[in-house]
């Protein structure tokens, strides 16, 4: 089930490559063909949620096979929730972007097969990805989903996409390279231990000593804190936003960045525990630095593209510290962070990505009273932004509230310090709304026209599920709690209990109205 | 003991030569002089073979090749002296001592323990023993040498031989070639023949011959031909000129 | 019939549901819908009001839990609301003055083409702010807490074109998000604490938490409380908030919404009680705004920011009186129902005078209004009689009671109250007699004229109501009501009898509206703002300096420490990582050189290897 | 003195008879042939006609190397388990001169696999118009008349094809050497082929004649410190048998002064041939100079086989004082992979910034080498020697097929060479840039190719041998020697093309296939390393 | 015995620093020749210190090896003296950077 679901988009990618170029007409074959195989995708993925067995939790639809006995390493797939939210986040994202990115101007004559089989290679990787449990496999899609980023930015990619794409792809292969040298030591302490393995559940019963497991813990925490990314690490990622296409960048910063916080869950929180609670205060106090620091870069920027990648530097500051909380709380408020992230900010990117497109500059200042002439779009901008910002009955206020009150229950100063970033989100994300799209028209903005059907469908769903998650975040939640749990048992370090017991709400408060 | 403290020196001062001569041919011939110095004391080694080979191999054929070498390119081509990489002098005039007394120092201090000496592996002589070991366990090395050589000589064809093209234009097609031209674009035939061409001798009594074989008027000098000491060219001599130099113009001619 | 408490929220909600998506055909009657849902609203809350009337003094506290919100660890969030005599009177409020002005600005809008989106807003507005009133958990609160913001962000910079109401509305939202600051971290606190965030479980058991968590808690909800009902440090908001349509001042920055931080703070009584220094940060923040805002409002021309200055002020008297804990929560919340009728009554009767005066605020371009406008002038003096306490009016009983219970409380604060009732009759004075008194000054092209009868007949209501308030303090209902809520302890026997105080009040009150009337009224007014005046009417319309305060302590540093983050990050951060980059490049380019294509060079590195090679490993042996 | 009368000992009568080595032919086989072919091929030189000679020699050695390959894999099924402190498989014949063993046959097969691709590039007459590309005469002086006349005729060396498969034989040798001499005689052979097939390109023959000068005087200097220490090695241990010295060695039987420089000096000869810094300088020069067939042969045949060597050397002789070499080797492994990979940066010519990254992967081999890890009891790890086989395999079809495809693009001087012509290539020809994006993914490490796989190897096993800051250093460098071959993908895929940019010539069907077989090779040994991986891993440990 | 070693460092190391002084392509092949033969010096004296011939047979083998380097070597100098005119290595610096 897991192996279909990752083949069907690389299958698809491949399918789009093979198909003819050229015409407008053979682009546009090439464009419906891409956005049916991601739909096909989306549904595989719902398919799988409708099979998850949310009762017993843990990893299901697992595959193990043996792929290079040599090194341990294995063909093993399998999901526990938070796996399968990811899953769910990349392949409702592939066909938005798709669908959103139908009337992207590529540069050069370049053709739009190759754009699109580079989306769907990109999504096949990832739900790869999310899916690994083993670590071999994990880093060698981790690492290869490089690749379609670097063409896709590099090769569709707006001013100075060669650059961002070489910072990109320099960057985040530093971060895997020292990734993989605690990879190949993974498998020198599992080799010691018997025979190597890099299964996921072989590598938890490990015994691992503490300095080298410190140490292997540097090298992966290293390779998903750039991918997250979090500061100082996070430079790349403004660059790479700007000159990226929406598209790409929604699943750059939407989907590809949290393989950085999943595996920061998956690997270094299973794998390491005691590393990981070894390292937490300096990875929380990083983190917290990660929410101000990108909030107020994000104010101080001009170009809209940038400013988004600071509030996501900012957001992945969040996810990140509830990781390292500990709390079963935060981790799951974590790993709900992702989605509505991916969510909000693929909202942000795509309508920031027409406006862009149409006036033809990404600088704020380009843009005045676009609401006058543009109300459906800038409706969905102040939605999208007001997400960002966390209003409450929008999705991520609440991953981003049990991040904060399971932080507070382990840092009081750190959680103080973080919530300065709900302030700081309000200004960054009104003065562009502000700038942008109200006061008299500019005449230079007057080209922005409305949103057309295509992309009001596109940014539809989105919309929809930020306000739907804003208010039934549960469902999703059920999925994610019992691995959550799981995570924050491994650690060992427990939820702290409330320091003033109070009389445990009795199951009759709860469904005392109905 | 003696010896060695006589030809060592001897050697150290001639290969120093190859440091500070300054002319190809006398660095060879400090070399030379190395290599001999070794040669005997290959000898006092108990080497006898290596010392003949030394001799044969080293100073007579290599020695030769590279003096061959020298005078091909020139005894004086022009290397000059000046030095182009700055440091370059000191910098290995620091190095090799450093290198020299580190191993010289470091190493050739070394006891070694006490000699064993060669007389028992020399017992069937010294060839004997050579080859013993030739053809018993360096037989592989021995034989694989050959790939060497055989490289070699490839080498040296590759890089030095120059297959023929085209056949060489004997002197009666150039001349005729010549005339053509004259013919067809009026191009001046040339001098005519100097005494001496197409003959057998190039003495000043020899004239020249034409194409057909029959000796150039006025190719000799006149005070000769009075004086009747002009050689005398038969119809043998040409046809050994043709055939030495010219056959396939020989043929053209027939035709 | 209280399992559909959720009624209450849901129809303004659906409303602006329905408005938002519809297309364009929905213009024509939008209004009426959103209207009819926020009636539809009032409705049902009177009947459940009526309904807990019914009910005994213990029995009219009422959960109604919808849905889990979310729950995960030991952090677990009812949707749930909760329905008793606090909820159901503020219930009552909002959806009454809420459908009043629903009404009025079906003429107050009706040229403007975004009309619809104006009342889907409106009735975005009505449900966030049932929400909150009715939430049974903090958490829940939070979110309508929030959802009231997004409404007055988004009608404040209703109209989007004036840069102005943009950046009006923008401060709103942000100066507010301050606020959510501390709401937000008293959630967290009470989750930590309590490892609950219901209203109920966390009120019950923070008496038996240190004094220090009540404390912090009471700070923290006061600090939200102070976003939201403009007090100070917060307060600068409010005045540009004045940007929106005035139906919206009328209903939001002066009826409902900004008396959410009173709210507040009566909701968690249990809190309060359990602390007494955030009891008397309470009454200290509520004491400044008083003065502050009385101030403000004596300095303003602008109809609307004097009406915004008196605002502030008599939410500040709500706040002390809420400060004064079982003494005072009660009276708080009659003060701040009486205040939503007749200020709600004068906003509207100033936008019926804008109506009139094509839009203009300036008040010293008025003057003689009343003849122009008869129903406005009438029913905006009933609400002038009842704001300045004139005996027997609404605001008399109300304030009365706080200046009361706060002189029960602490003499100099009690005086402080006491002043503040004399200033406010002043500014108020000042502010009817330059509006409808005097010469006309208005410019030749305006000719005002009444509203008509939609925007009117709320004007009359609001007025009726303004006057009969006072009703509610009959036979001590509003305390006995509220007391199982929130409960309530008579005051400190004062030194006098309660009727002394009265008069002592009404005295005051009489002297501010002389001072106000041979100022303004007996004398003719410029028709521009006279340039040369003292630095303290420079302050009062400067409002106090607030803004310049919070541009240099705040603001400038701010946007300045983001610029300069903004570009470290591209200049120094980045710069760093690349420059680590073309470091290596330069390094590379000199190890290039090392290259130079001389074999000797070569020969030489390759000797020096052997060199280090040889040396290094037998270093190994000396 | 008596020595000095040799008459007399050769007139003696009493000597025994010297008995005929022992030689198991069947496993010598791979090397016969090669050799056997070379000489053939000679003959062919002398006694063909110019005209069918081309094909007939091109032809031989495709044969040889293909029946070496073959013969390769027999042998390799015929060898037995040897049980020793290690696991091998393998044994010694030639009176203990030649070994044949696991790691010694699969690099014969890898060489072998190197010379077929190498022959086929040799063979090429499609990009020089109906030439190779080599110079048609040698001995024409650059730029004479009669070059031109030799060009205008046709003229080819064939030569070539023998020579290579001399080079070839050299390094088949040079891997199964189990003697310090034979190795040096090993050396020469693969050397003098290559010093010489160096100069003989077709254009810019200065440079190419420079370059086997450079070549020549730099590698006889360094193959003499190779003899220099191979002498001290005789003088610590009175043998040359690579066991006899590792029996000193672990006996401790000399003096350590001796033994060390002897390991230094042979050291510089192998680290030279490998390209390692400080012994480096060379590579880029001679790379570029070189006839491109050339340098894909050479480095990838030349790199394989001195590995082996230096691996040989150190772990079988040198084993019992791997305390005293690793950590400078480390030191070397170090330097070796940052100045190369800084330096491969700084290029602007293809061919010489491949010459720098084999520089680099120099490096990563010896962190693979510096680890000196044998395995554990399980026998089943990756090991030193293991990984390094991985990686010569993976790195040499990368590096193969790399310099094929720059064969193949030209402009109207031959290669275009210059990094800037390069631009827009992968839009013009999507599949020969994306076969030159695999070599250089793979050469970077990208996981789904081969580099990968053959980094992880190397890196595990330093890592087991306790090396793991050396890991360190070789990810962070791996990162930095990324940035060259992600910009020739930026080059090739992201720039326009420029005016005038080159054309891509179609090369023979030959080099067509070597690129495919190179670039499919690295893919399988990345998705699917596993039968690879268990090849090497059974070849086992050195025998003795 | 030592000085026999010593003898042969030093000329090795003569000829190590000649290679690197000299411009003369010619005169540097004659220094590795002149290393080449210290190196045999030292085979011959190991010889005699081990009692075994193994040290004068490989002295042998690169008598041998050192006839075909230099014929190769020669061959190259040649080559690249009759295109430049010149033997001086460091005229041969074309490929550089």
């Amino acid at each position: 089930m897991l192996t279909l679901l990752a083949a069907t988009p690389l299958v698809g990618a491949l399918l789009v490559t093979l198909l003819p170029r050229g015409d407008a007409a053979a682009q546009r074959r090439a464009k419906y063909v891409a956005f049916a195989v991601s739909i096909v995708a989306l549904g595989l993925s719902l398919g799988l949620l409708a099979g998850y067995d949310v009762e017993s939790g843990g990893y299901q639809f697992t595959v193990q096979e043996d792929w290079i006995g040599q090194l341990g390493a294995h063909y093993a797939l399998g999901v526990n929730g938070i796996g399968l939210t990811l899953i769910l986040l990349t392949s409702i994202l592939t066909p938005i972007v798709i669908l959103a990115s139908f009337n992207d101007v590529l540069p050069g004559r370049r053709s739009a097969n190759s754009y699109f089989a580079w989306m769907l290679v990109l999504e096949g990787l990832a739900l790869g990805v999310f899916a690994a449990t083993d670590v071999f496999l994990f880093y060698v899609l981790f690492e290869a989903t490089l690749v379609p980023i670097y063409f896709l930015i590099g090769s569709y990619g707006g001013e100075g996409r060669q650059r961002a794409a070489v910072k990109f792809f320099i960057y985040n292969l530093l971060g895997g390279l020292l990734m993989l040298a605690s990879v190949v030591g993974l498998y020198v302490v599992s080799r010691d231990a018997g025979e190597p393995s890099y299964l996921l559940s072989d590598l938890m019963a490990l015994d691992i000593d503490g300095t080298t497991e410190k140490l292997l813990f540097v090298g992966f925490f290293a390779a998903f804190a750039i991918k997250a990314p979090l500061w100082p690490l996070h430079t790349w990622l403004p660059d790479a936003a700007k000159s990226a296409t929406p598209g790409t960048s929604v699943l750059m910063v939407s989907v590809i960045d949290k393989v950085g916080t999943f595996g920061m869950i998956r690997w270094c929180l299973e794998i390491f525990p005691n590393a990981s609670e070894w390292a937490s205060p300096v990875v929380m106090v990083l983190a917290v630095i990660s929410i101000v620091y990108g909030a107020l870069a994000a104010i101080g920027s001009d170009d809209i593209r940038r400013l988004i990648a600071y509030t996501s530097v900012s957001h992945f500051g969040f996810i990140i510290l509830g990781i390292f909380a500990f709390t079963t709380t935060s981790t799951a408020g974590s790993v709900l962070y992702m989605f509505n992230h991916g969510l909000s900010t693929a909202a942000l990117f795509l309508v920031t990505g027409v406006m862009i497109a149409r006036r033809g500059s990404a600088s704020i200042g380009a843009f005045g009273g676009v609401q006058k002439i543009a109300p459906v779009l800038s409706g969905v901008l102040l939605v999208a932004g007001l997400s960002s910002l966390s209003l409450p009955g929008l999705a991520p206020f609440v991953s981003e509230f049990m991040v904060l009150a399971g932080t507070f229950t382990r840092s009081i100063p750190l959680a103080t310090i973080a919530t300065l970033g709900i302030v700081l989100a309000a200004l960054y994300i009104l003065i562009m709304y502000q700038r942008t799209m109200t006061g008299p028209l500019q005449p230079q903005s007057a080209v922005v026209t409305d949103l057309d059907a295509r992309e009001v469908g596109a940014l539809a769903p989105t919309l929809v599920l930020i306000i739907g998650l804003g208010f039934f975040p549960q469902p999703l939640l059920d999925v994610i709690n019992p691995a959550a749990d799981r995570v924050v048992e491994r650690v060992g370090v427990g939820d702290p209990p409330p320091e003033t017991g109070v009389a445990p709400p009795s199951d009759d408060d709860h469904e005392g109205g109905h | 003991m003696t010896t060695f403290w006589i030809v060592a020196p001897l050697i150290v001062l001639a290969s120093l030569g190859l440091l500070f001569a300054r002319k190809a041919v006398h660095a060879a011939l400090g070399l030379a002089v190395v290599m001999i110095g070794l040669a005997v004391l290959y000898a006092v080694q108990d080497a006898p073979f290596l010392f003949a080979v030394q001799i044969i191999v080293y100073t007579g054929a290599i020695m030769m090749l590279f003096l061959f070498v020298v005078m091909l390119v020139g005894v004086d081509s022009g290397v000059s002296l000046r030095e182009t990489l700055s440091g370059q002098k000191v910098a290995a005039a620091v190095v090799g001592i450093g290198f020299g007394l580190l191993l010289v120092l470091g190493v050739a201090q070394l006891s070694l323990g006490p000699v064993t000496g060669l007389a028992e592996a020399n017992q069937h002589g010294n060839v004997y023993g050579l080859a013993e070991l030739m053809f018993g366990p360096f037989v592989l090395a021995f034989q694989f040498t050959a790939a060497l050589l055989v490289t070699a000589v490839l080498g040296a064809m590759v890089l030095a031989h120059r297959e023929r093209l085209t056949p060489r234009s004997s002197q009666a097609e150039l001349a005729a070639q010549r005339l053509r031209d004259y013919a067809e674009s009026g191009k001046h035939p040339g001098n005519p023949p100097t005494p001496g061409v197409f003959a057998r001798h190039n003495a000043v009594d020899s004239p020249a011959l034409l194409p057909d074989g029959s000796p150039a008027p006025g190719s000799v000098p006149d005070s000769l031909v009075d004086r009747g000491q002009v050689l005398d060219v038969t119809t043998d001599d040409v046809d050994d000129v043709h055939r030495q130099i010219g056959r396939r113009g020989e043929g053209e001619d027939e035709k | 019939m209280f399992d559909y408490v959720w009624l209450l929220v849901a129809f303004p909600a659906a409303g602006a549901a329905l408005l938002l998506t519809w297309g364009k055909e929905s213009d024509r009657f939008g209004h009426l819908i959103a209207t009819v849902a926020s009636a539809l609203s009032f409705v049902w809350g009177l009947v459940l009001f009526i309904g807990l009337l019914g009910r005994d003094g213990d029995d009219r506290s009422i959960t109604d839990s919808l849905f889990t919100w979310f729950s995960s660890g030991a952090f677990h969030v009812e949707m749930s609301l909760v329905f008793d005599p606090l909820s159901a009177l503020f219930v009552l409020l909002i959806t009454g003055v809420g459908t009043l002005i629903h009404v009025y600005s079906i003429g107050y809008m009706e040229h403007d083409e975004r009309r619809r989106r104006f009342f889907a807003f409106l009735n975005l507005f009505i449900a966030a702010m049932l929400t909150l009133v009715l939430a049974g958990d903090y958490l829940v609160l939070f979110l309508g807490w929030e959802g009231v913001g997004l409404a007055s962000y988004l009608l404040i910079g209703f109209w989007q074109h004036k840069p102005s109401a943009a950046a009006a509305a923008k401060k709103a939202f942000v100066v507010n998000r301050v606020g959510d600051l501390g709401m937000a971290l008293a959630l967290m606190l009470m989750f930590a604490q309590f490892g609950t965030t219901s209203i109920q479980l966390v009120n019950d058991s923070v008496g038996s938490a240190s004094a220090g968590v009540a404390t912090a808690l009471g700070l923290l909800l006061l600090l939200g409380a102070c976003g939201k009902s403009a007090q100070v440090p917060l307060q600068s908001w409010l005045l540009d908030a004045m940007e929106g349509p005035t139906p919206v001042s009328a209903l939001i920055h002066a009826a409902t919404m900004v008396t959410a931080g009173v709210y507040l703070v009566v909701r968690s009584s249990g809190v309060y009680d359990a602390s007494e220094v955030a009891r008397t940060a309470v009454v200290v923040v509520g004491l400044v705004t008083l003065l502050v805002g009385a101030y403000i409002g004596c300095a303003k021309d602008d109809i609307k920011k004097a009406l915004a200055g008196s605002t502030m002020s008599q939410i500040g008297y709500m706040m002390l009186a809420a400060g004064l804990g079982p003494y005072g929560y009660a009276f708080a919340i009659f003060h701040l129902i009486t205040h939503g009728f007749f200020k709600a009554n004068m906003f509207l009767g100033a936008g019926s005078v804008m109506h009139g005066m094509n839009d203009d605020v300036d008040m010293r371009h008025y003057g003689a209004l009343r003849k122009a406008m008869p129903v406005t002038f009438a029913t905006f003096g009933l609400g002038y009689l009842a704001i300045i306490g004139f005996p027997g009016f609404s605001g008399f009983f109300s304030k009365d009671k706080i200046i009361e219970a706060a002189l029960g409380e602490n003499l100099w604060v009690g005086l402080a109250a006491l002043l503040g009732a004399g200033v406010t009759a002043f500014y108020m004075t000042r502010l009817m007699a330059m509006t409808f008194f005097g010469e006309k000054r208005w410019r030749d092209e305006v000719h005002p004229h009444e509203s008509p009868r939609v925007m009117t007949i709320p004007l009359i209501v609001l007025a009726a109501a303004s006057v009969l308030g006072g009703l509610l303090l009959l036979g001590d209902w509003i305390t006995d009501w509220l007391e199982p809520v929130v409960g309530h302890t008579e005051h400190h026997e004062l030194a006098v009898p309660p009727i002394v105080i009265s008069l002592i009040v009404t005295a005051v009150v009489a002297v501010g509206v002389a001072v106000g009337w041979f100022t303004y009224g007996a004398r003719a007014v410029d028709d521009t703002a006279p340039t040369k005046v003292s630095p303290f009417t420079r302050a009062g319309r400067a409002d106090l300096y607030g803004d310049a305060i919070n541009d240099v302590v705040v603001v400038r540093p701010t946007m300045a420490l983001a610029r300069g983050l903004e570009w470290f990050d591209r200049r120094g951060l980045d710069a760093f990582a690349v420059g680590v980059g073309s470091r290596l490049g330069e390094l590379a380019q000199g190890l290039r050189r090392s290259q130079t294509g001389y074999v000797r060079t070569y020969a030489l590195g390759i000797f020096i290897g052997a060199l280090v090679l040889t040396l290094a490993l037998m270093a190994v042996t000396f | 003195m008596s020595s000095l009368l040799p008459s007399v000992d050769l007139l003696s009568v009493d000597r025994p008879p010297i008995p005929a080595p022992e030689l198991d032919y069947l496993l010598l086989s791979p090397l016969l042939v090669v050799a056997a072919a070379a000489l053939i091929g000679v003959l062919v030189e002398a006694f063909c006609p110019r005209g069918p000679r081309f094909v007939v020699q091109t032809a031989l050695a495709g044969v040889g190397a293909l029946a070496a390959l073959v013969l390769s894999v027999v042998v390799y099924t015929e060898l037995d388990v040897v049980e020793g402190a290690v696991r091998g498989i393998g044994e010694t014949t030639g009176d203990g001169s030649v070994v044949i063993d696991g790691p010694g046959v699969i690099t014969w097969m890898m060489l072998a696999v190197f010379g077929l691709l190498g022959i086929a590039l040799f063979a090429d007459r499609k990009l020089e118009g109906g030439l190779s590309s080599f110079t048609g005469r040698a001995a024409d002086a650059p730029g004479s008349a009669d070059e031109a006349e030799a060009q205008r005729r046709g003229v080819e060396h064939t030569e070539v094809f023998p020579l290579a498969m001399f080079a070839l034989l050299g390094m088949m040798l040079f891997a199964t050497s189990n003697d310090l001499l034979t190795m040096f005689v090993a050396l020469e052979i693969l050397s003098l082929p290559l010093y010489l097939l160096c100069g003989l390109a077709r254009r810019r023959r200065l440079l190419s004649q420079e370059a086997a000068m450079k070549y020549f005087l730099l590698g006889a200097f360094s193959s003499v410190f190779f003899l220099y220490g191979a002498a001290l090695a005789y003088g610590y241990a009175g043998t040359f048998s690579l066991a006899g010295i590792e029996a000193a060695v672990v006996g401790r039987s000399g003096d350590d002064a001796l033994l060390l420089a002897a390991v230094a000096l042979m050291a510089v000869g192998l680290l030279f041939k490998i390209g390692a810094v400080p012994f480096h300088a060379w590579t880029p020069d001679v790379y570029q100079g070189a006839p491109t067939p050339v340098t894909a042969f050479m480095s990838a045949g030349t790199k394989a086989a001195a590995f082996i060597a230096l691996m040989r050397v150190l772990f079988v002789s040198f084993g019992g004082v791997a305390w005293d070499w690793r950590p400078a080797l480390w030191v070397v492994a170090a330097i070796t992979m940052v100045v190369g990979s800084l330096i491969a940066i700084a290029q602007s010519d293809v061919k010489r910034m491949l010459a720098y990254s084999s520089v680099a992967h120099a490096g990563f081999l010896l962190v693979g080498v510096s680890g000196a890890f044998g395995g554990n009891e399980g026998g089943n790890d990756i090991t030193s020697v293991s990984s390094v086989l991985f990686y010569l395999t993976v790195y040499g079809l990368a590096s193969i097929g790399a310099f094929a495809v720059v064969m193949l693009v030209r402009d109207a001087g031959g290669e275009a060479t210059h990094v800037s012509r390069w631009a827009g290539l992968g839009r013009d020809q999507p599949l020969l840039a994306g076969s030159f994006a695999i070599f250089m993914l793979s050469f970077a490490g990208i996981p789904l190719t081969g580099g990968f796989i053959g980094k992880w190897g190397v890196f595990a096993a330093a890592w087991s041998g306790g090396y793991w800051p050396l890991v360190v250093i070789g990810v962070v460098t791996s990162a930095i020697a990324a940035f060259f071959y992600v910009r020739m993908i930026v080059v090739m895929f992201f720039t326009d093309a420029e005016e005038g940019g080159p054309t891509v010539a179609v090369g023979g069907v030959a080099t067509t296939v070597v690129i495919v077989l190179a670039a499919v090779g690295t893919v399988a040994l990345g998705v699917l390393p596993g039968p690879a991986l268990d090849l090497v891993q059974h070849a086992g440990a050195f025998v003795r | 015995m030592n000085e026999y070693l010593a003898l042969s460092m030093i000329l090795f190391t003569i000829g190590a620093v000649g290679v690197l002084v000299r411009r003369n392509a010619i005169i540097v092949f004659m220094c590795v020749e002149l290393m080449l033969n210290a190196t045999n010096l030292a085979l011959v004296s190991f010889s005699r210190q081990h009692g075994n011939l193994d040290g004068q047979l490989a002295a042998f083998f690169v008598m041998v090896v050192a006839a075909a380097e230099v014929v190769v070597g020669l061959a190259i100098i040649v080559s690249i003296h009759r295109a430049r005119r010149s033997v001086s290595v460091d005229d041969a610096h074309l490929l550089n950077l």
